[in-house]
Formats: structure tokens, C-alpha cells, sequence
């Protein structure tokens, strides 16, 4: 039908494309624009769950990614509220 | 390498489904000594840190609040059951999971406290066993790719592979980030400096035993 | 059944090394002054460097005895006070070596 | 022409397009913009999959998401907003020996 | 002859050989820096000495493990003669006893809660790193032998030959351990005299005499195993003359070297440590 | 020697610890490109090759490990079977809600196989359950540790009892306002009369 | 038909893109982790963390069997839960370091939006229904969403101290569901049945409850005036 492989290396180029950007991109210094750029990551990882057909770790990691930036958030709002430096 | 060859002959299994248990002297010794040791933590209590200060006859004493105590003590117990229980487990991908449990309830043990340099080694431990979940589950992971299983009595016997080498090396970095060994130590040697005795005792205790029953595990998929 | 004599030996050194310190501040109260060769101490050293180098040479009493008197005697000339009983056991091992070597045959 | 535009070509460039314009683009509102895009490739990529459930739910879970980056946005801005306004010396100063109070009650 | 005879007397014969060697080591200490230095049995006198004074517990201790842990500590090296000496039995329980020492002398030092004992405590962690040269010899002598058993071993080594001929670096690797182990050496940092006696300072009485106990056990079972599992089956008084050695080379380097700061130590072991792993397993290979 | 010994001291501040470990694991991972890797094809719990299952039409795609519900077991490829006794009945079985979804569309495989029963569940659940057992207490014992903390220290209670917050943190505002006040007056004189003392020396 | 639903081996696609795979998540793995190392601030590092989970994920997922995906599905929620308590800790400590300056309760937000108020409590239903129906980590997580959005949405402030225990209290009580399961498989493999659901349920109201409390903890961070 259609090329599974081809999905895998999207998967994948997405992955190092969204870890490469949260860890080098533009504007990273600041946190909340490195919290999004992980969800590019996280949307290349979901690929390659959803063609090697493990969509219940599929599931799973879309409900905890929400989760996780929710923390992350947090976190950030938080600490930028106490005027941490760090 | 057969398992009969490191840690005596193979008094008796558990068998869980996948997960076999399984029991030789050195697990025995080693599963009996933290029981041992978690029971002492259960009934103790702790320390009060006492120093002079200076420039006065006034003494500093720090000691473990109520509350702190309790949550810090059930931890603690915590942590020595999951340790007997990395003793004896006779599957990888099952170590790895008691490891990452022993990480997270070591950090647990110390966040409770109060001094703010015990705070931040804890936290930069907390990253390390965070990082660790890369390296122990991929290791893990990559010895299953490499083999087509992850109990210690198949592996055992399964001659050692290049990618079983490196899926082990890996997981070695990971147990040593997560047990603090050197060139490591500092993020949890400086967690010590907290009041609390018996509780940050099974921190140690438990990395220690992690890394003796490491090493057995090493020499016997390799 | 060897484990039991090396612990006999020991137990039997230990106590000849106290019973020498006893000895020893018996008779020097005072702090410490080089002396001569104390001729008591010599004795005990030559016989017990001796039978422990020599146990061999005789076949009348079991060599288990007789170690276990060597170590008494070293005992009692090691376990000297700080300074005192050096020459002694120096002088006991030289004769008890000189003896072992011309009776082993070492030498021929 | 036309045979390139099918469900799997789609999403391909939905996908990338997103992640390009998340990385490129530097306000994060424009981000999350390009957020909902990239995962409208990833629900279009799941349809072509023909997994209608978790197609389902990723409808249900990914404007979810927007909302939360949207509701971090705006208290983030608001934080820094506010850190811009009112830290002048005497505010921050009143606002420190009001939190010391609340700290030492709290901090129990 | 009876098991538990023969139990008994071995850990009698290490607890008095082990004694003397360490008023041994003390001698020689002593002599190297030109002081006359306490009879050899002083060790011993100070250990029975300690059995038979008051014991007190401090206030602020974290009492049942105040206690208890120098009953742990006797118990493992008990055990230790019983795996060692006795059973010639698995190297790595051995090393899991080495393990549980090195918390003991953790919570030894923290649940008094003096400072000092702190210190100790904290230190303890560091030096926890000083037991990778262990993992790693016994791995390094795994690969080779095969066994892990230390009859095993000396059948091994009663075929190829000792095993220090065939494993220098290894060897070499233990012996920093047991200069590590030694007292006043320049690594013992959870000994240092700053800390007064470290882990040590508040156990007074039975308490005391019970570590000191362990103490002169553990020397002689650590240089037991060292002679053993690399010169191969040698006779009684192969061992005497050997510890002996140990003990006045050991002697010299603690009397000449000052004590190395705790990150220095700890790295200066681990450095040996990665040297010589890689080193062994390289002319293992080859 | 003295540049060994500073790095050595640098390994002594918790801080860097993370970066060190990071940097020596990434190296590590690196090399993982100069051996040689492959899977090994023997491996247990085999799965189908993607988008087989759905392109043959089956119900509940991709997790089809066939059996029927409570008549015939499904296939488990256990390590060890013969712990199992039951193996591969809770692969087959379904709830009747699931079963009842099964007739509907073949498109709902994934949630079909998720509710109890399915090929998951019987790993996770039972041949490999002392994994999950452990998974939920890791679980566990983060959320108590993250909410331990929350109670006690991130989280403020206080506030919630009093409803009229606005008022008490203006009165609060002010008494706080007044002591600065004072306090500042205060400063201002001790400065003031340090600056005399000094212009009549 | 039956016998070739599960094949023998791994198909050949699996074993094919196994080093692609591989080789990516290493990628991945080593971009994170020199970040991390180049990184100095905490906060940036904590993020850079949930990368390196990203591709702890991949290479676990490569291997491509059952196995591999029960494997990732607790690993998730794990790393989702240190993530979690990381943080909190980091949130403490810098309380504790600046002590003085800072205040317990967050700023309070003044947030109209239309979403916020219309939107919620039917996703929230629809999600905790789903995840109902879905059980185990994979429900709990769904279920936890919902909670968590509800939550977040509504304006619960104040929520009393014993709610947070409770919630406590039905996840460990949940757990103990699910050990007793576990524990009837083995010993009463007849009742297989039963323990299944013992151990579906008490692992969703587990992860479920748990996430739950994630919202509690953000409701007053994004609670409005």
C-alpha cells in the first residue's frame, strides 16, 4: 500500500530534527520556547510507535506528553515567579 | 559463563511467569543482610547532628522533624525492600526497574529535608537517574535485540556478542550514574550531609549492593 | 587439625609477649636507657629462635611441643618493651640460622 | 501531478511544515500555531494508518495540548509582565517582608 | 574435625594474627620514622582493653543502630572467615562484605551525630568508589579463571601457576586496595586524624572493643585473600612470611606519604583502578 | 599533576556531576556506531509485520493473536510457559462492551485490546506482572514524593480558608509598608548621625 | 489462519529497519546528552531530560515485538511521574534558597477565555469514559487527563487537604488491587478471570488518581481569579 519504511525515517528525521532544535535552535535560551520545540520530538517519536503498530504505547506517550509539558510549565512559571536564576 | 560459577550452586527458584527468582549463597547473603538492615531502620530512630558554633558556648543541633521522619522512614523501608528484591531477581529488564525504584526513593529520602545544598545534589542526582532511564532500559533493551530474551539463565548460556558487550557497557554506565561511584560520587555523597542516620544509611547500602549484584550479572551475560 | 596449632602458637606467642612486657617493666622502672644484652632474654631468644629453626633435628618429642615452647620463648624476647630485646632476638635468629643452615644442608 | 496529493503525502508535509515553522518561528504564540499543525499531520498520519480510535483521542487530546500551552503563555507572560512593572526597589522590598511573614508561618 | 570448631578457631586465629600484624604494621610505622613505637601486642592489649571498660551511648545517637552496627560489623567478618579461611567459598560474597564494611563505617560515623563522625560518614560515600579496584580484580580474575570459587582459584592456580605472574596489573590493583585499607594510609580518608578517629570517635567501651574486633579480622582476611588468590597454594608459613611482607611494605608507604585529599583519593584509586582493568584485560586478550 | 588535581576537585561539586555523566554517556552511545548491530530474529512474543492485520481486515487490528473469548486460548510466545498455566486466555478474552465494539467497525482494534484482555495485558499483567508491580510502587512512590513536597513546601493552604484575600493583603500591604517606613527612617537617621559624627571629628 | 496471525520470527520489516531504528535513537540520545553537557542552567537541563526519554523510547520500541511495547508502557508513565518529582524538588529548593523573596501561593491568573469555560467538562468526561473503558496504564493515563483538565479549567481553589489523601489513599489501596491480582494468578490460576480484572482496575485508578493529582497541584498555579 503505501511505503512503511518511508514512515520511519520521517519518524526519525523528526526526532533528530525536534532534538536538535531543543538543543541547539533558535531562541532556546529561553525555557518555554525549548519546552515547545520538544514537541517535535515527541510527535517523531509518536510516528515511529504508530508504524511499528505499538499504538498503545501510541496512546500513551500523546496523553503523557500533554502531561509532561503541564509539569514542565510549572515548573518554569514557578520558578520564573520566585526569580530563581537557574 | 554459567551461572552455577559465581555465586555458588543455585539453591532454588521463583518462578513469576517470565520472571524467575532465583536464589545462590550470595544472594541469600546478600537478600538476608538488607532485611536485616530494613528491619533496623524500621524500629530506629535518629540522630540529632550536634556542632558548636563559633564565636559562643551555643551549640547548632539539627535533627529530623515528625513528619519528615515518618515519610522519610517509610521510604527507607521502601527502598530496602526493592533492594532484596534486586538481589534475588533473576531477569534484566527487572533489575533495571528495582534500579530505577531504588533511584527515585534515594531522591525521595533526601528531598524531605531542609538544607538547600541537599536539595540541589538531590536534584542534580534526580537528573542523573532520570538520564539513567536511557541507558538502563536501552541497555536492556538492546541485549533482548541482541538475543531474543532477557532471563539470566538463557543468557547465561548465549556465547557474548558485540552488541551484548555494548548493551552491557551501557547498562554499567547507567548502574554506576545511578549508585553515585566514582567518577560520579559527588551529587550523592554531598546528599549525606543531612541529619537522619538510618535513613540515608539504606542510600549507600543499597547503591553498594546494586553494584555487587551488578557486577554478578555482568559476568554472567557476558 | 593444623588450624588448632597455629592457634596454639599464637595464643602461646601472645601470652609470652606479655608475660615479657610484664617481665620487662618489672625491671626497667625507669624511662628508656640503652643497656647491655640482658643475659635472660638472650636465653629465652636463643632457645626459642633455635627450636623454631631446629624443631626438626630431634625425633624424641613431637615438633608440636616443642613449637609451641619456641614461641613462648620468642614471645617473651620479642615482646620486650619498646628498645629492649632487639639485640637478643637479633643474636637469637643469627645462631638458630648458623645452626639450620650447617644441619639442613644447605650449604653441601 | 495530482497522484502526490494523497493522505500519506499530506501529512508527510503537514509534519514537516510543522516542525519547521515550531523551530523556526520565535514567538511562542506563532509556535503553538505551527504546534497545531504539526499535529494535525500526526492525526491525519494515524487516519492513514486507518486506527480510527486513536485517531479518536488524538482528535479529543490535541487541542488539549494547545490549551495548555496557551494557558502556560499567558501566565508566563504575566509573570514577566509583572516582573518588568512593579519590581521597582520599594515595591520588591515591600513585597519581601510581606512574604517573610507568610514564609515563616508556612514554612513549618 | 567439627565445623563449628573449626569456625571457632579460625576466627580466633584471625582475630590474634590479625591483631598482631596491625601492631605489626604500627612497628614498622614507627621505626620507619625513627620512634620506637608500642610493643606488637599493643593492638591486641587496646582491642581486649576495650571489652572490659564502661560503655556509655551518647545522647544524641540513633540508638538501636548505634549499637547494632558494631554487632554487624562482627558478624560480617565472622562470616567472612567462614567464606574465606574456612569454606573457601565465593570471592563475591566476600566482596559483599566488603560492601557491607563500607556501611558500617557510614553509619557507624553518622548515627552518633558528632560532626566528626559525620565527616567520616560523608567521606565514607566517596570512598565507596575505592571498592571498584575490588569488582574489578575479581572480574578481571573471572575472565581469566573462570570460577569465582577461591578453591576454584587455587586449583587453577595449582596448574598455571600464581596468579600474580599472569595478572600483575590485577595484582597490583589489589594491593592499592589493601594500602587503602591499611591504617594511617594516604588513602584512608575516613580515618584521618582530622576527624579524630573518624567513624570511630563516639563508640567508646564493648562498642569500640567490638570494632577493633572486626578490624584486626578484617587485615588478616584481606591479606588471606590477596596471598591466596594470587600466590596460589602456598603453606602456613608461606602466609606468615608473606602478611609479614605486606605489613612492612604497607608500613613504609603509610609512614611516608601524607594523607590525600578525599577527591584526590578517591580519583587516585579509581585512575589505578581504569589503568589497570583495561591493562589486565588487554594482556588477557593478547 | 596540579591540573589533574583541579579537574579532580571540579568532580567534587554536585553540579557538574549531570554534565560529566551526560558527556561520558553520549560518547559511549557514539561508539554503539562502530559495532556491529542486528536484531536477532528469534525473539519471543513475536508480533505481525505492521498494517498485516489491518490490511487483512481483522477486527482488532493490530493486536489479532487469535483464540476465542473464553473457549480457546490465544497464542503467547513465552519465555517460559510452563510457569504460566493459563497463558493466553487473557489474550483472548474480551469485556462484553469490547466484544460488542468488535461487531461494529474493524477500526477499533487498539481500544478493543486495551480493555482487560489482549496481548498487552497478558504481559503486563501476567507473564512479566513483577515488572508492572514494580512500575505502579516507582509510580507511587514519585507522586508521593512530588506530593509530599507540595503539601509541605510548593503548595500554599493557607490561603484558602480566607476568602477576602484582596483585603488582608492590602492591610498586610500596608502595616509591612509602615515598618519599612520606620525602617528606612530609621536608617536614614543611624546615616545621618554617622555623617556628623564624622564631619565633627 | 490461526497459526500464521503470530509468525515464528520477527517479520522481516522489523529486523530491516532494526539498525535504522537503532542508530537514530542513538542519535537522538547523544544530541540530548551533549546538551545536557553543554547546558549549564537546571531548569534547561530538566527539559532536555524528557529527550533523552524520547530516545530511550525508540530504542526500546525498535525491537518490534510485544514485548518491546509492554516495556515502553509503564516506562512512560514512569518517566512522567520522575519528571514530576524532579521538579518539585527544584521548586523547593529554590524556595528554600530565596527564602525571603518568595511568596507560597503563585500568582494568581486572570484568564477569560471561551474554551475554558464550555469546552472542558465534555472532554473531561468523554476522556475519563475513555479511559474507563481502556483500564490499565494506558486508561489511567487517558483518565488522568481528563481529571487533569477538569481541574484545571474549573475553579477549584481551595480544595482541602484531606481530598489530596484521599486521593492517596484510593491509589494505594488500588495498588493493593493489583498486587492481589498478581498474586492470584499464581496461586489461583482458576480465578484468572478475577485477577485480570483486579489488576486492570487497580492500575487505573491508579495512574489515573495520580495524574489526577498533577491537576490539583496546577489548579492553583492556573486557577483564575
Amino acid at each position: 500500500m503505501f511505503n512503511l519504511a518511508l514512515w520511519v525515517y520521517v519518524g526519525l528525521a523528526l526526532a533528530i530534527f525536534g532534538s536538535l532544535a531543543t538543543v541547539w535552535g533558535p531562541g532556546v535560551k529561553d525555557p518555554v520556547i525549548r519546552t515547545i520545540n520538544t514537541e517535535v520530538a515527541s510527535v517523531g517519536v509518536s510516528l515511529i510507535l504508530l508504524t511499528y503498530n505499538s499504538t498503545l504505547a501510541l496512546l500513551t506517550l500523546i496523553a503523557t506528553t500533554i502531561i509532561v509539558t503541564l509539569i514542565l510549565f510549572r515548573a518554569i512559571s514557578r520558578l520564573e515567579e520566585i526569580g530563581a536564576d537557574v | 559463563m554459567l551461572i552455577e560459577n559465581l555465586g555458588g550452586n543455585v539453591m532454588g527458584t521463583i518462578p513469576l511467569g517470565d520472571i524467575v527468582l532465583y536464589l545462590n549463597p550470595l544472594h541469600i547473603f546478600l537478600f538476608v543482610t538488607i532485611l536485616v538492615f530494613t528491619a533496623l531502620i524500621a524500629i530506629s530512630r535518629t540522630e540529632t547532628q550536634v556542632e558548636s558554633m563559633f564565636g559562643s558556648l551555643d551549640e547548632n543541633k539539627v535533627s529530623v522533624g515528625k513528619k519528615e521522619f515518618k515519610q522519610r522512614r517509610f521510604l527507607s523501608v521502601i527502598c530496602g525492600i526493592a533492594t532484596a528484591g534486586a538481589m534475588i531477581t533473576g531477569d534484566l529488564f527487572n533489575f533495571t526497574l528495582f534500579m530505577a525504584l531504588i533511584g527515585i526513593v534515594n531522591i525521595g529520602i533526601v528531598s524531605a529535608v531542609k538544607q538547600v545544598d541537599v536539595l540541589n545534589s538531590a536534584y542534580q542526582y534526580g537528573l542523573i537517574a532520570m538520564m539513567c532511564g536511557l541507558p538502563l532500559f536501552g541497555g536492556a533493551a538492546m541485549i533482548l535485540a541482541a538475543t531474543g530474551t532477557l532471563s539470566l539463565f538463557e543468557l547465561a548460556s548465549i556465547p557474548a556478542s558485540p552488541m551484548m558487550i555494548f548493551g552491557a557497557l551501557v547498562m554499567l554506565i547507567g548502574v554506576c550514574g545511578e549508585s553515585g561511584i566514582a567518577p560520579f560520587f559527588a551529587s550523592k555523597a554531598e546528599m549525606f550531609r543531612t541529619p537522619g542516620s538510618p535513613f540515608i544509611l539504606i542510600i549507600h547500602l543499597s547503591s553498594l549492593f546494586i553494584i555487587v549484584r551488578f557486577v554478578e550479572i555482568l559476568l554472567t551475560i557476558l | 587439625m593444623e588450624e588448632l596449632y597455629i592457634m596454639i602458637y599464637i595464643i602461646v606467642f601472645i601470652v609470652g609477649s606479655i608475660a615479657g612486657l610484664l617481665l620487662s617493666y618489672k625491671k626497667h622502672m625507669e624511662p628508656y636507657i640503652i643497656s647491655e644484652i640482658d643475659v635472660l632474654t638472650l636465653v629465652f631468644s636463643i632457645v626459642g629462635w633455635f627450636l623454631l629453626f631446629n624443631h626438626g633435628l630431634n625425633h624424641f618429642i613431637s615438633s608440636e611441643i616443642l613449637l609451641t615452647i619456641a614461641f613462648f620463648c620468642i614471645g617473651l624476647a620479642i615482646g620486650r618493651r619498646p628498645g629492649y630485646g632487639r639485640k637478643e632476638t637479633a643474636i637469637g635468629i643469627l645462631i638458630a640460622g648458623i645452626v639450620w643452615i650447617l644441619t639442613s644442608g644447605v650449604l653441601f | 501531478m495530482l497522484e502526490f496529493i494523497d493522505l500519506t503525502t499530506i501529512s508527510i508535509a503537514l509534519m514537516i511544515i510543522g516542525a519547521i515553522g515550531v523551530v523556526l518561528l520565535k514567538k511562542p504564540l506563532d509556535k503553538v500555531i505551527m504546534v497545531s499543525v504539526l499535529e494535525a499531520g500526526l492525526f491525519l498520519a494515524i487516519v492513514s494508518f486507518r486506527y480510527l480510535d486513536v485517531a479518536f483521542l488524538t482528535a479529543v487530546l490535541d487541542p488539549l495540548s494547545i490549551i495548555v500551552f496557551l494557558l502556560a503563555l499567558i501566565k508566563i507572560n504575566q509573570v514577566r509582565k509583572s516582573q518588568l512593572n512593579d519590581y521597582s526597589t520599594v515595591l520588591k522590598m515591600l513585597k519581601s517582608t510581606e512574604n517573610s511573614e507568610k514564609n515563616s508561618e508556612g514554612g513549618k | 574435625m567439627n565445623l563449628m570448631a573449626q569456625i571457632l578457631i579460625n576466627v580466633i586465629i584471625a582475630f590474634l594474627a590479625g591483631s598482631l600484624l596491625l601492631g605489626f604494621h604500627r612497628k614498622v610505622m614507627a621505626r620507619v620514622q625513627l620512634r620506637p613505637g608500642p610493643p606488637i601486642i599493643q593492638y591486641l592489649l587496646h582491642s581486649l582493653k576495650f571489652f572490659f571498660k564502661e560503655t556509655t551511648f551518647p545522647k544524641t545517637a540513633s540508638i538501636p543502630f548505634y549499637i547494632s552496627i558494631t554487632v554487624i560489623l562482627a558478624g560480617i567478618w565472622v562470616t567472612g572467615v567462614i567464606v574465606g579461611p574456612v569454606a573457601k567459598g565465593s570471592l563475591m560474597i566476600l566482596f559483599g562484605i566488603y560492601a557491607i564494611h563500607k556501611i558500617v563505617e557510614h553509619n557507624a560515623g553518622s548515627s552518633s551525630g558528632s560532626p566528626y563522625g559525620k565527616v567520616s560518614c560523608v567521606r565514607a560515600v566517596f570512598s565507596a568508589a575505592g571498592e571498584l579496584p575490588l569488582f574489578a580484580v575479581i572480574a578481571v580474575i573471572f575472565i581469566l579463571t573462570g570460577t569465582m570459587d577461591i578453591s576454584g582459584i587455587i586449583a587453577y592456580q595449582s596448574i598455571h601457576g600464581p596468579l600474580i605472574f599472569q595478572l600483575p596489573l590485577a595484582a597490583l590493583m589489589f594491593f592499592t586496595l589493601i594500602v587503602t585499607k591499611s591504617p594511617y594510609s594516604p588513602f584512608a580518608i575516613t580515618k584521618g586524624k582530622e576527624i579524630i578517629s573518624g567513624f570511630e570517635t563516639e563508640h567508646f567501651g564493648m562498642l569500640r572493643g567490638y570494632i577493633m574486633f572486626s578490624e584486626s579480622i578484617a587485615w588478616y582476611i584481606l591479606l588471606w585473600i590477596f596471598l591466596t588468590i594470587f600466590f596460589g597454594p602456598i603453606s602456613v608459613v608461606g602466609y606468615v612470611i608473606g602478611m609479614i611482607v605486606i605489613c612492612i611494605i604497607t608500613g613504609f608507604i603509610n609512614a611516608t606519604t601524607p594523607m590525600l585529599n578525599p577527591n584526590h583519593s578517591v580519583m587516585a584509586q579509581i585512575s589505578i583502578a581504569v589503568i589497570c582493568t583495561v591493562g589486565s584485560i588487554i594482556m588477557i586478550i593478547i | 599533576m596540579p591540573k589533574i588535581a583541579k579537574l579532580w576537585n571540579k568532580l567534587a561539586d554536585p553540579k557538574n556531576i549531570p554534565r560529566l555523566f551526560a558527556l561520558i554517556l553520549g560518547l559511549l552511545l557514539i561508539a554503539g556506531f562502530l559495532i556491529p548491530v542486528g536484531l536477532n530474529t528469534d525473539q519471543i512474543y513475536t508480533r505481525p509485520a505492521p498494517q498485516s492485520q489491518m490490511d487483512a481486515g481483522l477486527a482488532i487490528a493490530p493486536y489479532d493473536r487469535g483464540g476465542e473469548i473464553l473457549e480457546s486460548p490465544g497464542i503467547t510466545e513465552a519465555q517460559y510457559p510452563e510457569n504460566s498455566q493459563n497463558l493466553g486466555w487473557i489474550n483472548s478474552y474480551m469485556t462484553p462492551i469490547a466484544d460488542m465494539l468488535k461487531g461494529i467497525s474493524p477500526y477499533f482494534g487498539t481500544s478493543i485490546c486495551a480493555s482487560p484482555g489482549g496481548v498487552i495485558d497478558e504481559i503486563l499483567y501476567y507473564t512479566r506482572g513483577f515488572d508492572t508491580i514494580l512500575e505502579s510502587s516507582i509510580l507511587m512512590m514519585a507522586f508521593i514524593i512530588a506530593s509530599w513536597l507540595a503539601i509541605n513546601f510548593t503548595m500554599d493552604r493557607k490561603e484558602e480558608k480566607g476568602k477576602g484575600d484582596i483585603e488582608e493583603d492590602v492591610k498586610r500591604a500596608i502595616a509591612s509598608s509602615d515598618r519599612i517606613a520606620s525602617e528606612v527612617e530609621m536608617s536614614n537617621r543611624k546615616a545621618r548621625e554617622k555623617q556628623a559624627k564624622k564631619e565633627f571629628r | 489462519m490461526v497459526a500464521s496471525i503470530v509468525p515464528q520470527f520477527v517479520p522481516a520489516f522489523y529486523s530491516s529497519m532494526y539498525t535504522t531504528a537503532l542508530y537514530g535513537g542513538l542519535i537522538v540520545a547523544f544530541i540530548g546528552l551533549i546538551g545536557i553537557a553543554m547546558e549549564k542552567r537546571d531548569i534547561q537541563v530538566l527539559i532536555l531530560t524528557d529527550i533523552v526519554g524520547l530516545a530511550m523510547l525508540i530504542v526500546v520500541a525498535a525491537v518490534g515485538t510485544d514485548l518491546s511495547e509492554a516495556l515502553i508502557l509503564p516506562g512512560l508513565v514512569v518517566e512522567l511521574a520522575e519528571i514530576m518529582a524532579i521538579s518539585e524538588i527544584l521548586i523547593s529548593r529554590e524556595m528554600r534558597k530565596k527564602d525571603v523573596h518568595t511568596s507560597f501561593a503563585p500568582m494568581p491568573l486572570n484568564i477569560d477565555m471561551e474554551i475554558m469555560t464550555t469546552a472542558p467538562n465534555f472532554i473531561a468526561l468523554l476522556l475519563i469514559g475513555y479511559g474507563v473503558f481502556l483500564s490499565g496504564f494506558t486508561g489511567g493515563a487517558v483518565a488522568g487527563g481528563g481529571i487533569v483538565i477538569y481541574v484545571l479549567s474549573r475553579k477549584v481553589r481551595g480544595l482541602p487537604i484531606v481530598v489530596l489523601d484521599g486521593v492517596g489513599a484510593i491509589s494505594g489501596i488500588s495498588w493493593c488491587l493489583w498486587i492481589i491480582g498478581f498474586l492470584f494468578f499464581f496461586i489461583l490460576p482458576q480465578y484468572w478471570l478475577l485477577s485480570l480484572f483486579l489488576a486492570a482496575l487497580g492500575l487505573l485508578l491508579k495512574v489515573a488518581s495520580k495524574i489526577g493529582l498533577i491537576g490539583i497541584l496546577m489548579r492553583e498555579e492556573y486557577g483564575r481569579k
